[in-house]
């Protein structure tokens, strides 16, 4: 593969990887976010494949077939099944609404341009000139998960958060060691276990997993 | 959207064929001569007082099983866009003056379709304290469709008289 | 003598003289004689305005004219773009003061007053010796005479209205801090350079302590800022404008404003020589924000001459945001960019004084015709007063930015100017690649909030049906009204077609600011305009004629194809009603709901719904009101805090004033041994 | 430029205007032909409006009493708008007889005349609902406008220049750009603003019969006879002329460089293919939409200008 014309598929799918983190915030429909996860999950797992084709790097490929199956199929297999037992189906009344969000996460991507700046110029090269897809991703993870009611929704801003360090790591550092990356992963697996039977007692205890009702809890 | 494409599949074209185009000349009212530039009519649906049930064969016969379209024949929103009143029901007395003011804003040539029994002669409704008479006493009536309510061919035979088409 | 001398000389002559001979004739000739000596001195500084651009430096010194020292007066072709800009509007203002005046058959006009007369000539004079100051004692004396002349106008009709006084009370506390900070500003700036003349500033502001420059500039800015309009000093606008006579608002709105922007590029540019890049960034971004509020507040409003006054803010805004970057661009080196940037602001603060002039009088017009500034309650003008209408309809797109209208060609410069800010493969610094990205965003936004804003003034003020009687019953402003407002509308016709006749002029502006010229940013061309550094060219008068031919060709087609019968008039289709009534119309309120509701998070508008049911039962309902109120948000969350401290500090030093003389003079006593230590101290 | 070429630019100026104005019709039929066969029907057939143009040429043509020269001059003004930007837009030659007229922001501004005197004349009539279009549509106007600068600006980065020509010369000289990330997404932002400045769904239904639904067609209800034809002739045109320019910006392939008649032919053929593929993709799209609530359209058009920014930021950061 030519140096131009991989480099021209990484800047494809770095900004293909920010299109769906975008979308999340788009959309309302809880099903079509966890899709938009998924295919997000496939685009990180190419863009290791490409790092590893370019870099000739075994361990990238079995990261890459790791992110695959993790990211792209397990979780948001369990996503499905959450959102299939608690019958909520649209994230209703998000705390900033859409037009606000979808304003916010242009600043957030232009802060992130902003910060990998001084980054990029320490390596430059055409990975890490998409570095800041990577913290943009990070940024809109974190903005999810504080604006966002409904607990699914949660997990997924978690989510995005994870697929943002994933995707920064690659494209830093050609990839964290692999044993450090299933260690993250299977950390965030246990993580979105227990938020869901977390959420699954939330919709007991209270009939909704709408988190304002936690606030009833406090002392 | 998929599911939505695979229905299209499978349902295809549901349209009827189209029939032999009508003989105007065996049209009931006599003055039921297509428009100039014919090809293209714009209807104004007017209910003047109607039950509904020619609404709904109307509906029918823009759906997608006549699609009277076809013809050139559409519904339009205003009047002022439009080459003909399709009018139904008897003419109340609250509808009158509309139907009036209706029949003046449309520009010509224009022509007047008086749709179903109610619309020719009151139908069940004649010497209701409420009905003021027939289409034809407010306005002058170019095209009868007879029928309580009339068949959705013959709502499209009736146009296509108008269209040409 | 040279032009200059003849033009300030008529300036300065005219005013006093007319002055006087306005305070000593009777009341029904006053009109006429204070129209032409405004007019006059108009035509004094447009002549002094011709001089100054055509290039050659012209000093005049009057030692002894001023109690502290001498009066310097200095024109350069920076000041001519602005001494032109403000004659031309004033030889507007003042035709149109003939008419506008002038009493009514049965009730007196208070414009019509001695004071106001007399004092409108000296206004537009104070105005004109503004950019042709050249110390700092002589620029705070004549800006301070602006303000206070500018104030007695403001306050014409506070008989009539007491909002007015309210207007002439933020004006004239706005006004003021504005001045403390330029004379803070300037006069440290004075002291450190060692002389107050600005060729001594010139020379001394290379040897001034960054930190100094930086002061200065930040306390110039707040106080030409405030003066301008921009926010969050705009406080004043929204109601000193609309309260001041329309001929007054016109000169305010469209002259007296552009005298702000004026002071910061004189200060900002060539006194202190550019500076480090926030400084542009800090422009750069009050702009931004200024165009936002301006135009989103303007969008909304109802009021007719409110509306224009918060247009103001817009327009001030978008200069702004092209001298912020123009100083972006200098610090950074690039001085192709930055002239063309610099151009734009200067081409768009003539273009905003062109439009704004023909909007303000098209308003008094408007107001005088009916007594309602409000929109809810215009309509149908365009047969009652169908010139002014027409007149008014020019200045709205040129006010919406739309070809072939004369504020579109300075956008468009401006734009062009932003866009080309980074071209391949040449990384920009991230704080450029962020803010010119969203300065491009604000501008654009703000033209589209332009443009539903004038199709809401000219379409609800003046098109459909009368909402009142008294819209129904307007008549035609008298000849020397319309005479006013069509030389205004001429000039912005010129300026819309043919913008490429100032780049000349421009160019010699630019020649002052040697911080932010390469070469001429606009190429001298007749039909096109061309941008010099950067690619880009654009041509308004071939747009307007190949618009007018396309027009003249679909007209001759149409005709051929469809005869031309003529329309039979009918009804209006009211969906079958019987017929129309003008309480079907949209009003101006609701013509911006959708705007309002979609920025509701940013407007937070107030609204009153009171429900009147019938006696006989609470069921059933006899007339609902209902009343919306949209309040300047950054004023309600800035002022009153602000006032708050100020007027605690008031009661406390209250304590200190107690009314023994004793103890004032001990205060003079205290405060000389305080001045003689420091003294002895310091040296 | 010789007398002879001029000549030539000149003419084929005159064929894009003749092309799109015989065109446009024609297009709007394909596309309700698309959705008709969508949904099953037959169809009116391609040239239905055609025959309904001609129709209302021939109409009488009324106009409401108490209405002022604005409701008359607008059509005039609309048509005569798209008829100028169908000769200034490089359709299918990039050799314009005069230079200056193309840039992209004055052809933006240009179609927005048009609007705005659409809306004009839809507060001039008095009535309820022109006031209620007039009043969405520059809603919606206001709200497109970020967008489409921003878009035109990521474009104009990667040839220095906003020019039209010079875009469209850009691109064809180094069709690889098309690929990249700034172009991918300005050309999503852009498409969001075809829709929404041509009126389609889901911003807006160009086949309601409901008033309180309408946006376009509020405006134009008091319109008959030949002032509706000309109304409708230029909606069908500004649509075929947004299809084009964004066909034109993003796959400019055929648009000739010079002035040689079959290039100017390939030129004509490749528009006209190309604005029926777009103009047949938007159709089918559209029968699997519903039209979003007014309140939601700043959803949209935020998430457009989202896009735009986006393409402006990796222009600037992956250039």
């Amino acid at each position: 593969m030519s140096a131009a014309v991989s480099t021209q598929l990484l800047d494809v799918i770095s900004g293909a990887i920010l299109l769906t983190a975008v979308l999340t915030l788009w959309r309302r429909d809880l099903a079509a976010i966890i899709r938009l996860l998924a295919i997000q999950g496939v685009l990180i797992a190419g863009l290791a494949l490409l790092l590893g084709i370019n870099e000739h790097n075994t361990e990238l490929y079995l990261a890459a077939l790791g992110v695959l199956i993790l990211k792209a199929i397990v979780l948001p297999t369990i996503l499905r099944r959450v959102l299939a037992d608690s019958g909520e189906v649209r994230e209703t009344a998000p705390l900033v609404n859409v037009t606000s969000s979808l304003l916010a996460a242009a600043g957030l991507t232009l802060l992130a341009y902003v910060l990998s700046g001084p980054l990029v110029a320490l390596a430059p090269s055409a990975a890490t000139r998409a570095l800041p897809v990577g913290i943009a991703v990070v940024l809109l993870g974190f903005f999810m998960l504080v604006t966002r009611r409904r607990a699914l929704s949660q997990v997924i801003g978690f989510l995005l958060l994870d697929n943002g360090i994933t995707t920064t790591a690659f494209l830093a550092t050609s990839g964290v060691p692999l044993v450090v990356e299933l260690g993250v992963s299977l950390d965030v697996l246990l993580v979105v276990l227990v938020l869901q039977i977390v959420a699954a007692r939330m919709r007991m205890a209270f009939g909704s997993t709408d988190l304002d009702g936690l606030s009833g809890l406090r002392d | 959207m998929l599911r939505l494409l695979r229905t299209m599949r499978r349902v295809g074209r549901i349209a009827v064929p189209a029939p032999p185009s009508p003989d105007v000349s065996s049209q009931d009212s006599p003055t039921a001569e297509p428009l100039p530039w014919s090809g293209s009519l714009q209807i104004r649906h007017v209910d003047a007082g109607s039950c509904n049930g020619c609404e709904i064969e109307i509906g029918a016969a823009f759906g997608p099983v006549y699609d009277a379209e076809r013809y050139g024949a559409r519904l339009v929103p205003s009047p002022r866009h439009a080459d003909a009143l399709l009018v139904t029901g008897p003419v109340t007395r609250n509808m009158a003056d509309p139907l009036r003011i209706t029949y003046e804003a449309t520009p010509a040539p224009k022509r007047v379709i008086a749709l179903g029994d109610c619309a020719r002669n009151c139908g069940a409704f004649a010497g209701a304290y409420g009905v003021e008479g027939p289409v034809s006493d407010i306005i002058p009536v170019d095209v009868e469709v007879p029928g309580c309510p009339p068949s959705p061919e013959a709502i499209v035979d009736a146009l296509r008289g108008l269209t040409g088409r | 003598m040279t032009l200059v001398d003849v033009g300030l000389a008529l300036v300065a002559g005219g005013a006093l003289a007319g002055a006087l001979v306005i305070a000593l004739i009777p009341r029904h000739v006053r009109p006429l004689i204070s129209g032409l000596v405004t007019a006059g001195v108009g035509v004094g500084g447009v002549l002094a305005g011709v001089g100054g651009l055509s290039g050659a430096a012209w000093t005049r010194v009057a030692p002894g004219l001023l109690p502290l020292g001498e009066a310097r007066l200095s024109v350069d072709a920076l000041s001519g773009v602005f001494l032109l800009l403000v004659g031309a509007v004033a030889i507007a203002a003042g035709i149109y003061g003939i008419g506008y005046t002038a009493d009514a058959p049965h009730h007196e006009n208070p414009a019509g007053s001695r004071t106001t007369q007399a004092t409108v000539p000296l206004f537009v004079a104070s105005m004109l010796f503004v950019p042709a100051a050249a110390s700092v004692t002589t620029l705070l004396v004549v800006w301070e005479l602006m303000a206070l002349t500018s104030l007695v106008l403001v306050l014409t009709e506070h008989r009539l209205r007491p909002s007015v006084r309210d207007a002439g009370l933020w004006y004239g506390g706005m006004t003021h801090a504005g001045l403390v900070a330029i004379m803070t500003g300037l006069v440290v700036f004075a002291a450190d350079a060692g002389g107050e003349t600005f060729e001594a500033l010139r020379a001394g502001a290379a040897d001034l302590s960054p930190a100094m420059r930086s002061t200065v500039f930040v306390l110039v800015l707040i106080g030409f800022g405030a003066k301008a309009g921009l926010v969050p000093l705009h406080v004043w606008l929204p109601r000193a404008h609309p309260e001041a006579p329309s001929h007054v608002s016109a000169l305010m709105s469209a002259a007296m404003v552009a005298l702000g922007i004026y002071g910061l590029i004189r200060v900002g540019f060539d006194l202190l020589g550019g500076g480090p890049r926030w400084w542009g960034l800090l422009v750069l971004t009050i702009g931004a924000v200024s165009a936002l509020f301006g135009v989103l507040q303007a969008s909304v409003a109802t009021d007719l001459k409110r509306l224009l006054a918060y247009s103001t803010t817009e327009n001030v805004g978008l200069m702004a945001i092209g001298i912020g970057a123009a100083g972006v661009f200098a610090a950074d080196g690039n001085r192709a960019l930055a002239g063309v940037l610099m151009a734009a602001a200067l081409l768009h603060a003539l273009n905003h004084a062109a439009f704004k002039t023909v909007l303000f009088l098209g308003a008094g017009s408007v107001l005088r015709a009916t007594g309602l500034r409000d929109l809810d309650a215009l309509g149908g003008l365009v047969r009652r007063m169908p010139l002014t209408t027409a007149l008014f309809g020019i200045g709205a797109l040129g006010a919406a930015a739309l070809p072939p209208g004369n504020g579109f060609v300075s956008e468009w410069v401006l734009l062009q100017g932003l866009i080309h800010s980074v071209s391949e493969g040449v990384a920009a610094s991230p704080v450029v690649a962020v803010s010119i990205p969203v300065a491009v965003g604000v501008v654009a936004l703000t033209a589209g909030l332009g443009v539903a804003t004038f199709v809401k003034a000219f379409g609800v003020g003046f098109l459909a049906q009368p909402r009142s009687t008294a819209a129904a019953t307007a008549i035609e402003s008298p000849m020397p009204m319309r005479v006013g407002m069509g030389v205004a509308a001429a000039s912005c016709a010129v300026l819309a077609v043919a913008p490429a006749l100032v780049g000349g002029s421009l160019d010699r502006v630019l020649n002052v600011l040697p911080e932010v010229r390469d070469t001429a940013p606009l190429a001298d061309s007749a039909v096109t305009l061309r941008l010099a550094g950067i690619q880009g060219s654009m041509s308004p008068l071939l747009i307007t004629v190949g618009l007018v031919l396309s027009a003249v060709l679909v007209a001759v087609v149409v005709r051929r194809l469809a005869g031309s019968a003529p329309r039979r008039v009918v009804g209006v289709w009211a969906n079958g009603g019987p017929e129309r009534n003008s309480r079907q119309e949209l009003t101006a309120t609701s013509f911006a709901e959708p705007l309002t509701r979609v920025f509701d998070d940013v407007l937070r508008p107030e609204h009153d719904i009171d429900v009147t049911p019938y006696a006989e039962s609470a069921y059933l309902i006899e007339s609902v009101t209902f009343r919306q109120r949209v309040p300047d948000r950054l004023e309600a969350a800035m002022y009153p805090p602000l006032l708050a401290t100020v007027e605690s500090w008031g009661r406390w030093s209250r304590r200190l004033a107690n009314g023994r003389v004793h103890r004032y003079l001990a205060y003079g006593f205290i405060g000389l041994l305080v001045a003689l230590i420091v003294v002895a101290v310091t040296s | 430029m010789s007398a002879q070429e001029t000549v030539f630019a000149v003419a084929a100026a005159g064929i894009q205007v003749a092309v799109v104005v015989m065109g446009a019709p024609y297009l709007t039929g394909l596309m309700r032909q698309v959705r008709a066969r969508m949904e099953g029907r037959a169809g009116a057939g391609v040239g239905q409006p055609v025959r309904d143009l001609r129709k209302l040429f021939h109409k009488e043509a009324t106009r409401p009493e108490g209405t002022s020269v604005v409701f008359v001059a607008a059509p005039l003004v609309m048509l005569a708008s798209a008829v100028f930007l169908a000769a200034v837009i490089p359709f299918v030659t990039t050799v314009a007889a005069v230079g200056g007229v193309s840039d992209l922001f004055a052809v933006v501004a240009v179609l927005l005349l048009g609007t705005v005197a659409l809306a004009l004349a839809g507060l001039d009539t008095g009535t309820a609902f022109g006031g209620i279009g007039a009043s969405r549509e520059v809603t919606i106007v206001a709200l497109v406008e970020p967008t489409i600068l921003l878009a035109i600006f990521a474009l104009s980065v990667r040839v220095g220049s906003s020019d039209l020509a010079d875009i469209v010369a850009g691109t064809l000289a180094s069709p690889a750009h098309v690929l990249s990330p700034a172009s991918l997404l300005a050309a999503v932002a852009f498409a969001v603003v075809i829709i929404a400045e041509a009126g389609r769904l889901p911003v807006d239904n160009p086949s309601t019969h409901l008033e309180l639904t309408m946006v376009h067609e509020a405006m134009v209800l008091e319109y008959s006879g030949r002032d509706l034809a000309m109304v409708e002739l230029a909606a069908s045109m500004r649509l075929a002329l947004l299809l084009g320019l964004g066909v034109n910006l993003f796959a400019p392939w055929g648009v000739a460089t010079t002035l040689a008649p079959l290039a100017l032919l390939l030129g004509i053929v490749m528009l006209i293919v190309k604005v029926a593929l777009v103009g047949v993709a938007l159709a089918v799209l559209e029968v699997f939409m519903a039209k979003l609530r007014l309140f939601r359209v700043p959803e949209l058009l935020a998430g457009s200008l989202l896009f735009a920014l986006l393409a402006v930021a990796a222009s600037y950061f992956l250039a």
